[in-house]
């Protein structure tokens, strides 16, 4: 088993967050100036989620996520520079471009999309872990998806599935109180989503998820009993997006008042605050770091549009793998 | 019949869906909308926006996540005296509710000897062209007019954005509905008193003597702008609407390349088991010693419908292509 | 609301169950004959359910099944003849002898299917119930299914939505321990069913599917809360098939032992030893009831082989419902 | 490369199923067979029968009935490392994993700029002709041909039962294979040493000059009973298997029409929307020229399947009805 990672690495966890609250506004800037098109959808204030579980994983082990997935790609270790190209539609993109916003993948860091339908990847997640599972690897696969996706039933399969099977795997619910502009009380009869999974027999805990230590003491708890193999986990990350469901969305559904109420919570404000009076953050350091994160993000800019275009002729290539290419 | 006093308005696709939705709310008070943040959302694609605050919350319904549980609520809710309509974001989505549309919906009247009715419309966004890539982009009418039992419409005019939907209400059966997503921004103007258009035959669009394209919603207006264009260069193209992807008006068709003799179809879907497919298969059956040159079909690339904006436009029929195909077809290429 | 119905008529009970015993036993007799043909599958052992469920509803409530219904629909009224000619393929069959054994449908007693698609009842019933709620009737639903419904994603769906939406739906659960030759216990990971059902708020109870009069009682009790509109509930029967699954069936899954421990319980002997017990029932009563029903199902027997076949040229018949035929 | 000292064995179409099923499982240990009653029961229609004894419960997994967590669990699976077959009892339920099959296995690795491969194998009966009515009976194979990223096949003889399972598993890609539903039973003989076979070509089953009759699956042998009548009557045609939907293997379609200049499509599918039709299209499109008279389809009758046999065997292609459409085609009709 890897060592845990150090729980008081706060300034690793602050950077973690910044990088993705600025990536995700110039996202937003870059959508309004026309350079990324399709859907996009933003985790502006759900950072401390994709970071404290990030942070709980290891290298071999599987993240399976949704088309909100800007924060856990980069959360992960996905390069921002070639999450940025592909959402330019570029070749250098970590698709090709052929994916955008909505559909990450990075195979070499076990990112495994990015899913635009709901609840699409958990049945992906079930099967990740079950082939570690056969093949006794101890690894575990983080599955992530959004409160609407728990009426989905998928959900329901996948959690019975796993449990039934005691497959290593995480279901990691971003609960943010709204499914698209549908709030949960108008999609489930029972709002304590823990209900659910422990119907499955399967242990389930909730937590701050504006709380991103918490969020990576849960996850480190959840993992290592996942690992162990005592079967897969549930955890309710309660959280709420700052920002529209998607740049379409005119947020008829909600009152500008409870999203103020919200962002008093802001999980980047609470850390650094906690940190300046704790004496570990001062605000040259502050500044200091976001320059840090600036840099990354204009040259991850910079080199999506220095990007080139996938060559027309290649449209078809790798709608179906050869022999060759895939012998493993 | 249209009254006198009737006047053209501008209005949108978009906005003559929405009038015929609240028409129909309002003409009777069996239907009711429901489907996924059709209420307070007001529309994935703002198709329902403002009839939440209009009719209520029992009658436009918010459903979860759940396409299989609400789809087969509404063909349970159509048995039983209601006239539902049930919205499906997207197409893609639409293969969670297939189980109860394909064995359910389009089976229970048949099976049961004729015992059940199912007046049901199911409406949902099809096509790509918004970069929305391969979960979301998908063309698959071809696939429900497969099904006896299903009646496939796929408006592409604003008179029908506007008149299908009471018809299709009007009519006992599961009805689904294709709303192309390219059409919804779509302007033009529409008679103040435009209503129900009838759901059974394909509409001459364009009348033309040396070839039949051949197409139907999302792809209408690109093929009328080929036909202008083929007519530039002195190619006079008739262009059928198909309208009804099942029942098929094989008659319309079949007169039309009687005329012309030659034939081109254009279809969203990917090339192989297309519907195009069908169409060319009925033609060659019923007008085979009529055409002078075989069919072409302009389909979409067989791929997953990429993100980036010149892969997506090279995966699609483009007008280009329809013109390059008609030229073809009538013996003109280079 | 109607007059509950009473609770002392074990005779009635008794016969209810009668009738679907050797109804069942004609049709595997008549299947080795090869008058039936298809999947044909019987309910002997669990027809106290059937009986019991569809004494606590009145006409205006429907019932949804599955394709194990044939002891639903007797219960429910739908004539025997009919039920037989239907097996039989006769255009005299309550679905003109298109449906066959698992499409037993029958309007004119609300009973909505017969459906081979497991799970694929249930939306319908949801859909059902929510007609009635909109149009202010004060009917219920009673959706059949059994313990490996309960797995699909329908199941959960459903479940949220008519729980969501308090719809007079009565869902009933047929826990016969097996879904084909699937033990529960290797299908769900909490075999407490009612556990799945209080996931979604919605009130569960589990009853002793082998005693009529209390699968009775509590479908009365169930019955009136959701004809109140206290929303949708939901009973674990559990019981028991003595047969084989389908025809086809080897029946590898099962020890025999198990299969003759639950025969001790069966619950026609049940019931009529505590009506002798209780001076209720001879010898000459149960044979004079023997009669009666035997003589019923001669009849049903004799009119199925009697029944003519659908004309091969109304094959597309109904298809599709014309306007003028459907105008309502 | 057959071995000389091979034998012929009698064996039936699902024990060759079988042999194929135990074959791939002692191969290789990441192949594992998981689906709803593979393992207690036996199997649905009894293919798997012995194995759970064989190769225990890691490897032959029973499932809950959730299509679509399984399916889609084969997808995951499959993506790290293992070699799944995942059984779906029959394609009718496998529309409720379709979008598994659909929005996942055909365009992850497309979609991901070819970073994954899944090599994944689906297995489903299909078809009607045993009285299981309309929710049992489907033909669904044209639809799964439509999709780019799937690969579907459609074994008909002893050999391709036998072999087509091992090449399947050896593809990088997801592979549907369809089992229908009335060939298990069939009999014959079988080399000793049959082994993989190719899946990207048809077969040509009997030879022939006056027309092409192309079938495959169940259609199979009632098409070369046809073929019999036909040369009874003094009718020479040539029968082609299809054996694989997608990739479609045009060119050997193309030259045996090219040859005859007469085609029948014979398709269980129903007929609007059928695969047939996209062989009629194909050959319209590449052979116009040299067809002599019209294509000429036999598919089902547009019902859902009904139970009774008379109307069921009336709703299904039959031999006498592929032996009309042939006569009619090659002009010989009374
Ligand atoms: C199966 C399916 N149905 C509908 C949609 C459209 N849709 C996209 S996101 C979304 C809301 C999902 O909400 P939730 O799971 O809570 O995630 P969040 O967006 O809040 O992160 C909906 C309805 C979809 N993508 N897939
Ligand atoms: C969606 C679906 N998957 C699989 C089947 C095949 N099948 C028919 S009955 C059955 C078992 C169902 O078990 P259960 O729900 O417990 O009902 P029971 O047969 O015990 O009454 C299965 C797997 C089906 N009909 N539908
Ligand atoms: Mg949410
Ligand atoms: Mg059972």
């Amino acid at each position: 088993m890897t060592a845990a990672p150090s729980l008081d690495d706060d300034l690793g966890r602050l950077r973690g967050m910044l990088r993705i609250r600025r990536f995700e506004e110039r996202a937003a800037e870059l959508y309004g100036a026309g350079k990324i098109r399709g859907f996009l959808h933003l985790c502006v204030g759900e950072e401390a989620v994709a970071v404290g579980v990030m942070r709980a994983l290891t290298e071999d082990d599987a993240v399976v996520s949704t088309y909100r997935e800007h924060g856990h790609a980069l959360a992960r270790g996905v390069p921002p520079d070639r999450i940025m190209a592909e959402m330019f539609g570029r070749a250098e993109g970590c698709c090709r471009g052929r994916g955008g916003s909505m559909h990450l993948f990075d195979a070499s860091h076990r990112f495994f999309g990015g899913n635009a339908i709901v609840a699409g990847g958990m049945p992906l997640a079930t099967g990740l872990a079950l082939a570690d599972k056969m093949l006794g690897r101890r690894a575990v696969t983080a599955c992530l998806f959004g409160d609407g996706a728990v009426a989905e039933g998928e959900f329901h399969e996948c959690m019975n599935l796993a449990a039934l099977w005691r497959l290593p795997v995480l279901f990691l619910c971003e609960n943010n109180l709204y499914a698209m502009g549908t709030a949960l009380a108008l999609t489930e009869s029972q709002v304590d989503l823990c209900a659910k999974a422990r119907s499955y027999d399967m242990p389930a805990d909730r937590v701050d998820g504006m709380d991103v230590t918490a969020v990576e003491r849960a996850a480190l708890a959840a993992v290592a009993t996942v690992r162990a193999g005592e079967g897969p986990r549930f955890l309710e990350l309660a959280t709420y997006r700052f920002r529209a469901h998607s740049m379409f969305d005119a947020e008829l559904y909600r009152e500008k008042r409870e999203v103020e109420r919200w962002k008093l919570r802001d999980p980047i404000a609470a850390l650094s605050t906690l940190m300046k009076l704790g004496g570990a953050l001062d605000d040259a350091g502050l500044s200091a770091l976001e320059s840090e994160v600036g840099a990354e993000l204009d040259a991850a800019v910079a080199f999506a549009e220095a990007g080139t275009l996938e060559p027309v002729e290649d449209l078809t290539r790798d709608v179906y793998a050869t022999e060759a290419s895939d012998a493993r | 019949m249209p009254g006198s006093d009737a006047v053209m308005v501008r209005t949108t696709w978009r906005e003559a869906m929405r009038a015929a939705l609240r028409e129909a709310l309002q003409a009777d008070p069996r239907v009711f909308l429901m489907g996924e943040d059709v209420g307070h959302y007001g529309g994935c694609y703002a198709v329902s926006r403002g009839l939440l605050e209009e009719f209520g919350p029992e009658r436009i319904r918010d459903t979860p996540l759940s396409e299989s549980a609400f789809v087969g609520a509404g063909i349970g809710a159509a048995l039983n005296g209601m006239r539902p309509i049930v919205e499906v974001m997207t197409v893609n989505f639409s293969l969670l509710a297939l189980d109860q549309i394909v064995n359910n919906a389009a089976t229970l009247r048949h099976m049961s000897g004729g015992q059940f009715a199912i007046p049901l419309v199911i409406r949902m966004a099809t096509g790509a062209g918004r970069q929305l890539a391969a979960q979301h982009s998908h063309s698959l009418e071809g696939w429900y007019a497969h099904v006896p039992g299903l009646k496939v419409l796929c408006p592409a005019t604003l008179e029908d954005a506007r008149g299908m939907l009471a018809s299709a209400l009007a009519d006992p059966n599961p009805v689904i509905l294709f709303e192309h997503v390219g059409l919804y921004n779509v302007e033009g103007t529409l008679r103040s008193d435009a209503g129900a258009v009838p759901i059974d035959r394909a509409a001459v669009r364009r009348a033309g003597t040396q070839l039949s394209l051949i197409a139907y919603g999302g792809m209408i207006p690109r093929t009328l702008e080929a036909a202008e264009k083929l007519a530039a260069q002195g190619i006079d193209a008739e262009v059928i609407d198909l309208r009804v992807l099942r029942p098929l008006d094989t008659a319309t068709l079949v007169a039309s390349v009687r005329k012309t003799r030659r034939a081109v179809i254009v279809d969203e879907g990917w090339r192989s088991g297309s519907f195009a497919a069908e169409i060319s298969a009925r033609l060659a059956e019923e007008a085979f010693y009529e055409l002078d040159a075989p069919i072409a079909r302009v389909c979409s690339a067989e791929v997953p419908i990429p993100y980036a904006r010149h892969m997506e436009l090279a995966a699609l029929p483009q007008v280009e292509a329809i013109v390059g195909a008609a030229r073809e077809v009538v013996g003109t290429h280079a």
